[in-house]
């Protein structure tokens, strides 16, 4: 079968019908996913097709939604709950971090919760508070949860395959800027596994790290870079835990110098845990120090206000000049 | 669609409080009553009639592109409006974020309610100027604020309640449930209206509950009473009288406002994927204002002339809020580095220095 | 200290089913009766004598330096076999932390429940072996998984029900109410059980809630029933009729089951800092096992013999124990790195080998 | 008034009951401070003194302790809330990262929030699951917060009154396994700023930089390496948000290498943000990459396995080793 182009709304709503028609424990609940499809359609047609028994709108709160989605785990069922916007996620915290995340290792493996926690983050659609935020790093320093997240279309389709199928609870972020762009999505190709980065873009000067919503970002970044006499290799992340440190490093033994972007804030973000480890790995091969480009330490501002606060291609290519300049 | 009779969404057993028919006509009621000169329906009608011409407009304004959204109050004018006016000024308020009825009553300009839809501010306005307080997009944590206020005023012996506002899909929510336990263990001068409009988003009331929600109150140990929330009378009388309930020492009190949300739960979103535009007719004939009209009328205490009053200063409040929207000016771009802490704050001073530095070079053509 | 007397704590208002007087008398009851053989109720005493005997064991071993805590269920035994021998090995069990007694109904060797107070693992049994899930420290979310875990029962359409337990102080959490309507909603197969033993810590239930817990539940839209917990016959009677409700399709149900934590709240606790020892003795009269034994003895089913073959059983059992703890061996010093991921993780392989050439390189003699 | 020899405990608590000698609106709330004086006693013989009008046992649910501490700080009041273990302020999550670290903003700047979150943290205890955690970095990450933790009781003492004080919300964490460690404490003593870094230990070789429960083992290695000829310096960084990183870059650019230690998760854990910032301005001064001795990726084990799982003098003296091994 030919690749299609789907947008990545598309692509996810295909992959949980997959998913749903391959194991009938695999279920989808939350905040409006079954007749109104989720605000952002993701889980459009679902319940029609697969009734509400198994497309469940659920009362409107997150850790009753999480919560059950882990009794349902208990029961054999593969639960896919969704939390309606990243800023929603607060109230399942402690579902997630003391409960899900800690479970297999409570039961010494007796206990498997092989739960899928799907949520749109990140900014720049024009949205309200706590309609845009990036939480990934709450998650990711969580040992027992895997962090994922795709920057296409046909990563969201296969990644959200995978993360079904794992054996252990997902946290599977979706950059809602991107939800409609479009990519070819081969639903027979064989994919990368899981917690595997891919190099977007092989270059040798300088290697630009992004996830999510950022690497066409930075592929745009590096498009702008070329004309400056600039070669930059963009890696997509993928995983935001585990990290794939190897691929990393490969890409950094090369080019030598490392520029982190992503709209989390830079604080204590993930690209502080890339900075310090590759910082390790590679402290003889780095011509400057890891530099990293990213939300401000504020709240995510009003709408108005989003260009300046993200990351953009300017601050990524200043950001640029900044490593070249060491 | 969904099916239309559970007890979550009935409005007819014998529980509901209603002054004032459909029709337009008085009902008598052995509990709640309430006695209004002429001047003060009046004065109702007019609350009623403006908050859904500004709101109206707000949805008018964020279709020109002046808004990235906004959430209509159509058809709620009734419960915001009767319990907002229940309310002394020294009372405090603390609205969900779909109050503009109340936020009207409170004399909060509707602009100020405007700055967080266009993406200007979060909210941004001193909630001690008007006793209300922001509104609070997360669902559920407000309420205890509300409770927590509510604990500081009866530690002060002040001599006022706190009215907090919760929609049925905020019922939900473990911290709901905590805000009722919290005001009822400290026996905290409180009321709490749940405004039941039928929907949380495309969520229909029977998935949200399987009982009424002023049951909750029960639950915890104290009374709660269902009213007919496009009963704008009905609502007056309740919430003043929960609100004395609660001044007086005895503690929260419950309302369940039955209304319905005429409009999209947001702009952006689309009701005909899940609900029937029957069911929007069968309340259309229930609405807050026509009703209230009609009273006015059938009792000769308005005129076309007044009538026509009323639509005129609605017409001048639209234009004033449309042109100040429009000239709505963008906040500075470092802004939101200016807040995030009260006192001196190290790393938010160096990014924004940082970051005044990068507009710098990039003005200059960097 | 405390006032004795509030709607929450009071235990002789009519809703409380009771079925043997403390003085061990068979009470009539409308709604509920239980009929059991003589050697049935002889099983309620054996499993009440044998927990009784196993926790105050531990209690010993935990001040001999065994265990670092440990928290026992002194008093409220027969709440928990009750209950816990109401349900068939089919049902589904979600104790909090201090179910001993239904663990033991199970079949849980107590050794199994002692290693996480000895701190070599955090529970680490497997569930599905006695249909008996772990226990869970954080107070709340437990009681979701357990709605959840029924919602799955009735996709299933399997015949069984799910038992979720949780304490007056638990109540509180907002997890606990969200399940609570979660559970109604779905109309799921679910009874919750409150242990109201009077204090969460040193915090009496009139400070907990403002009336009796199981109100909750018509709040939220399903049965609750306030029980004498301290009464085995009664436990027994309401948990199976609850269970018998669930498993008809009937949705959830709450009990409440009004008892009293005679011992600390933990061994690390001491009581005599809140609460008067008067309120101890007053309960040491409702002793759930004497109230057992006087009615067995009165009815001539057990005599001088049977007691005492119970009391060496429960000194076999509390030998055991000792021995099985004393030798219970540490865990291997990478343990933690094993079960963190079901699936191969790079980090945890990454810090395991790291850890694993410290430990090495240290062992040598670093 | 010469200092007094005082446990941390006692510290906390006189520090305590001065807060709310000095001000009427400094409210203590939460659950069992009340006639308990809390599980470890820090509120011990306050309600008895202010009454329970101001020391407050609330019902077990921490989102309403500290949802209704933000109200009751609306409401002009100080609450100065408890939680009684780390892994039990997951329930309150949604409050402090939604609402109370972000109302000052969402209000710019009408509303203050001077609340302060207390809370026991860390392990070596011997407790159960839940009591040995560290979640620093879930609040530092989050901007609107402030986060501090006394290594010491004269700190204590001090940092308590100095948030109190604050017109911002803190987190106050208090390093259990030092609560019965005794030190001198002068309450008349003018104490250092609130965020600022301490040099307990000048040295010249090498900078161990820790907070909270490990600045005693940091000093205890600094004293075992004086065997072998190596002469470390020990920063108390005391406060985890802010940082004051002018203080480690002056010990860094003195002794070029840095260890940090904690006991958080070394993965996204404070010491990433620090080696991440300080590699960035000491790049041409560090001999050796900014390493890390934390908790590992997984949850906080059995007490059994907790002296494997944290950090101990021979594990940090074993990085400093491979510090200089650059
Ligand atoms: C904690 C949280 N979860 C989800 C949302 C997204 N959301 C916004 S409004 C809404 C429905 C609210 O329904 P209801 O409480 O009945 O209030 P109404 O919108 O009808 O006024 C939802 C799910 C949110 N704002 N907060
Ligand atoms: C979320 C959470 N907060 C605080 C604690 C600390 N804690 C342990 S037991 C307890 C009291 C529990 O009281 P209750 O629910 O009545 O159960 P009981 O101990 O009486 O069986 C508290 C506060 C906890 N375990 N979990
Ligand atoms: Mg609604
Ligand atoms: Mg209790």
């Amino acid at each position: 079968m030919a690749a299609r182009t789907l947008t990545m709304v598309k692509a996810l709503n295909e992959s949980l019908r997959k998913a749903m028609e391959d194991d009938p424990k695999v279920l989808v609940m939350g905040e409006d996913v079954g007749r109104l499809g989720g605000v952002f359609r993701v889980t459009d047609g679902l319940q029609k097709d697969f009734g509400e028994d198994r497309v469940t709108d659920t009362p409107l709160a997150e850790s009753g939604i999480v919560g059950t989605a882990i009794g349902l785990a208990l029961r054999g069922y593969r639960p896919v709950a969704e939390i309606q916007f990243d800023g929603f996620v607060f109230p399942a915290a402690n579902q997630i971090i003391t409960q899900l995340a800690k479970m297999h290792a409570r039961s010494l493996g007796k206990v498997r919760l092989p739960v899928v926690v799907r949520m749109p983050y990140g900014g720049g659609i024009g949205a309200i508070e706590h309609h845009s935020e990036s939480p990934e790093a709450y998650f990711a320093h969580t040992a027992g949860l895997r962090v994922v997240t795709p920057s296409n279309a046909a990563d969201a389709y296969w990644m959200l395959q995978q993360s079904i199928r794992s054996a252990d609870p997902v946290i599977f972020l979706e950059p809602k800027r991107r939800y409609w762009e479009r990519a070819d999505v081969d639903v027979d190709e064989m994919p990368l596994p899981l917690h595997q980065a891919r190099v977007a873009r092989a270059g040798t000067d300088l290697t630009l790290l992004a996830y999510g919503p950022m690497v066409r970002l930075c592929l745009d970044a590096a498009e702008a870079a070329r004309e400056d006499g600039r070669d930059l290799e963009v890696v997509d992340l993928r995983s935001i835990s585990p990290i794939d440190f190897d691929t990393i490093q490969a890409s950094v033994r090369k080019t030598r110098r490392l520029v982190v972007v992503h709209e989390a804030p830079v604080f204590l973000g993930p690209g502080s845990e890339i900075a310090a480890r590759i910082t390790e790995r590679c402290f003889y091969h780095l011509e400057s120090p890891v530099l990293r480009v990213g939300g401000y330490h504020s709240p995510y501002p009003s709408s108005r206000l989003e260009e300046e606060y993200l990351p953009t291609i300017d601050r990524v290519l200043d950001t640029v000049d900044r490593a070249f300049a060491f | 669609m969904t099916a239309n009779g559970t007890a979550a969404r009935e409005g007819t057993e014998p529980a509901l409080v209603r002054l004032l028919s459909p029709e337009g006509t008085r009902v008598p009621h052995d509990e709640y009553s309430i006695d209004l000169t002429p001047e003060q329906l009046r004065g109702l009608y007019r609350d009623m009639v403006l908050t859904r011409r500004f709101d109206g407009e707000a949805v008018s304004l964020q279709r020109q592109g002046e808004m990235g959204l906004w959430v209509s109050a159509l058809g709620q004018e009734a419960a915001q409006i009767g319990s907002g006016r229940a309310a002394r000024d020294t009372d405090y308020i603390f609205p969900s974020y779909r109050e503009h009825g109340v936020a009207w009553c409170r004399g909060v300009d509707p602009l100020t309610l405007m700055g967080m839809f266009r993406g200007v501010n979060h909210g941004g306005w001193d909630p001690n100027t008007n006793n209300f307080h922001l509104y609070t997009i997360v669902i559920g944590p407000v309420t205890l604020h509300a409770t927590g206020y509510a604990m500081g005023v009866a530690k002060d012996g002040a001599d006022m309640a706190v009215l907090s506002y919760f929609g049925d899909g905020g019922s939900s929510q473990g911290d709901v449930s905590e805000a009722l336990n919290f005001a009822a263990v400290n026996n905290a001068p409180i009321v709490f209206i749940c405004q039941n409009n039928g929907w949380a988003i495309s969520t229909p009331i029977e998935k949200q509950t399987r009982v009424p929600i002023y049951q909750r109150a029960a639950g915890f140990g104290f009374p709660g009473v269902r009213v007919d929330g496009n009963d704008v009378l009905a609502m007056m009388a309740v919430t003043r009288a929960a609100l004395e309930h609660a001044r007086g020492g005895n503690g929260p009190f419950l309302i369940e406002a039955l209304t319905y949300r005429m409009a999209p739960h947001a702009t952006s979103d689309d009701p005909t994927r899940y609900r029937f535009a029957e069911e929007e007719a069968e309340w259309r004939l229930k609405d807050p204002i026509a009703r209230l009209r009609a009273y006015l009328v059938n009792e000769a205490w308005a005129d076309d002339a007044y009538l026509a009053a009323i639509e005129a200063e609605a017409d001048a409040l639209a234009k004033r809020v449309r042109d100040g929207l429009r000239s709505m000016p963008d906040p500075e771009p470092t802004a939101f580095f200016d807040h995030v802490y009260a006192e001196q704050h190290p790393l938010v001073d160096e990014e924004r220095a940082e970051f005044t530095r990068y507009l710098a070079g990039f003005e200059e053509g960097h």
